[in-house]
């Protein structure tokens, strides 16, 4: 099963505008920088963009939103970007904040077919307005839905013809349960292999979820925080 | 008054053999350079690491290997990667021991707001509503005032709340203090030079002072 | 009448390139041994495996690799392992294209019973429920009679129901039908020297017979 | 942080009477042999035990149904075993059949701290009776919730002295989620390494699930269906 495609231009050709799209990373570490340039350059408009962050102003999903192509984002954290943040005042941009685990956990029932679940995170808080409380065994609990997008892209560091894919370090994130949670699930990867390349047993995400993948170009992997010991 | 370092230090001497800790961004990671060493202890970084270790050599610095912060780590031996569901599995379901996070206020009864001000900041909850709605023991790293002399330890919060009954210890830069299960602060510690009176003067929510108050020792 | 193995060679036309499947116990195993050469399809396997290969040379036999049926089995190139929750994510998330499986009864509305006879056995339901509530596609292999001639396409199943209006094709040793909608079942093919009349006496359920009724093509 | 303990006897002293017990396998595959040893040995009584299958009549928990160690099972498949069908039969023994997902996933949820969550499978069918229903989507699902044990027993390939495991081939099977929502997890490896031998990149269990860890013996990995190709 063959899933390779050119580049990310043909990857993301089909992107539509007012798609959801999941964007894997943390921070502007495992996101998908061949296929966000790609986004960019299509200029798709409209978009709801689900992920953990939302860039910087310059790069990652930032670049998107300078050019006012996401309409929504759904996020944990976004406190690394001005320019989000202008837009969000000045009512440019629809944002829904969404505890991190919330999230991630939401993301992966999306793929595992788990349309709702209970969790204690935002009892008690505005993220609870308007949903279900019922407690267990002594304890509040949240019933929050799953999340699913028309397209998954996400970025690992191995990944073979059939798209299993391996990720490297803390950039596996978020990257493995949105690669489940796709209708389209688009991998750019640093080593695309043949098949039977990589060992079974250390496969993060099965390629059953993957669609389309292509080996990525001039990773810049840019670092938030360059923090040194002596 | 403490300064952040010295609120890291008396925070570090909370931490326990065996335990597995997550710690928040600012004074919290702090507090991880003054564990110890003979202790033996696993900090958890909810972007999906197990065993974090000192922040790397020039030559070592590996973008994909980053903290919660954002900030360049190592590894530490025994270390384990993991996605971000698996992360706040952990998290939701107790099994990491102690999380040590920032506050912009608590109330007596536990409350913790440290997520947004209104009209003014909007950077989100990040993995803070998970980890304060399921740790089994939460300290709070925080000032006791806010610059203008206000309170931040209060009867009710008056900020956005991030989790309700969940803050079990407070480390200020002023005081030891629990938050009693029936609510209300019970004070445990001054730190060095600060009287009791002062402490008094600089804590909304009510206050429980039962004898001697020793200073504390870092 | 076909027998097990023109069962098995029948579905495995129904077979496209590029799917992944799930094959049940019994029959649908079988299949994986008639699906062209030319098409590449993945074989999953719910105790954890995406890629399943031919049965092993004595050599080559590891006990930690077995498929749902606890035979031992090889990986293909491109396998990748995995836990049984993730394993179920994959069924129940819709990402597995085809399920075939065995019944013991099949409804006119696409119920199956294939898990329990009150009284006579016990064993369980595995995997099928997981199975034939989530899959997209689901193909039946079964006898369309019981060894005393009794009718296993009903109105109604009479047997605990494992599932309920899932059931989109049915492949018995006498026909191909279809599941309507609507209820009912359609007939689209007879197995070699099986006649149309054989076919209605044969099937309790509401029978749609549409013009000329095709044999089997194996 | 040291995890090690002597072997299964020191690793089971305190299964107590009465407990609930999670053991990892499927059919016979990743069973923890050496521990299922020492609790027969122990003569533990009145166990229920969480566990895909109930083993055979002379290995893996069949051993403790022939001795009447088990007072109810909760699997979702125990075809393979005559005895287990003789004690149900005639009510000494008590069962519990659960949709091999929902299990799986069951399990997944009480090492995650999820209370609750919705399930397709077995709606309309015997397995929804006095569950509640609720339609998402068009689709019928029923709410499950999470199981937790007082000991969880997990048999890995490789560990190491921080409970950190590695499983090996389709012996994974339920083992990962067994070790997450044990209160005492007890894993049994067939190679205990030091601190560091394992890449962090592929851990499939982080130690911080695992309560106690030692390497096994003498392990039979029976195998139930040996087939192979001429």
């Amino acid at each position: 099963m063959n899933k390779v495609v050119a580049g990310p231009d043909e990857a993301v050709a089909d992107v539509f505008e007012n798609a959801t799209l999941m964007l894997g990373g943390f921070g502007l570490s495992g996101i998908p920088e061949n296929c966000i340039s790609a986004i960019l350059k299509k200029g798709t408009k409209g978009l709801t963009c689900i992920s953990n962050n939302a860039g910087v102003d310059d790069f990652g999903i930032g670049l998107l939103l300078k050019t006012r192509q996401v309409k929504k984002m759904i996020s944990s954290y976004v406190g690394e970007n001005a320019e989000f943040e202008r837009q969000l005042l000045s009512g440019e941009l629809e944002v829904e904040l969404i505890p991190q685990g919330t999230l991630a956990e939401r993301v992966r029932a999306g793929g595992a077919g788990i349309p709702a679940f209970f969790t204690p995170a935002g009892v008690g808080t505005e993220v609870a307005t308007g949903k279900e409380v019922r407690e267990f065994e002594g304890k509040k609990y949240l019933l929050e839905h799953w999340l699913r997008a028309d397209f998954a892209i996400v970025k690992a560091w191995r990944g073979d013809t059939a798209g299993n894919l391996i990720y490297k370090g803390t950039a596996r994130n978020f990257n493995p349960m949105m690669a489940a949670a796709g209708k389209i699930t688009i991998a750019e990867v640093e080593e695309l292999v043949p098949l039977g390349a990589l060992d079974p047993n250390q496969i993060h995400t099965p390629g059953i979820y993957v669609q389309r993948i292509f080996q990525g170009k001039n990773y810049e992997k840019r670092i938030e925080q360059r923090t040194v010991s002596k | 008054m403490l300064d952040k370092i010295g609120i890291a230090k008396r925070i570090a001497k909370e931490v326990k053999d065996g335990m597995y800790i997550n710690l928040g961004i600012g004074i919290p990671t702090l507090v991880a350079n003054y564990i110890p060493p003979q202790l033996s202890v696993v900090l958890q970084s909810e972007n999906g690491l197990l065993g974090i270790g000192p922040f790397p050599k020039e030559s070592e610095i590996d973008p994909d290997l980053i903290n919660a912060g954002k900030q360049t780590i190592t590894m530490m031996p025994g270390s384990a990667l993991f996605n971000s569901a698996e992360s706040f599995a952990m998290i939701r379901g107790g099994h990491v021991d102690l999380t040590i996070l920032g506050a912009m206020e608590v109330s007596e009864q536990g409350d913790i707001a440290n997520w947004k001000v209104p009209g003014k900041m909007v950077k989100g909850m990040g993995g803070a509503m998970d980890l304060v709605a399921s740790a089994k023991h939460i300290i709070v790293a925080m000032q006791h005032c806010s610059k203008e002399g206000a309170s931040k330890l209060l009867k009710k919060c008056t900020l956005p709340i991030t989790g309700i009954k969940c803050v079990k210890r407070i480390v200020s830069d002023m005081a030891v203090l629990d938050v009693l299960p029936q609510g209300g602060f019970k004070l445990l510690e001054r730190a060095p030079g600060v009287s009791v009176e002062q402490i008094k003067n600089a804590t909304e929510g009510r206050l429980e002072i039962e004898g001697n108050i020793p200073e504390m020792q870092l």
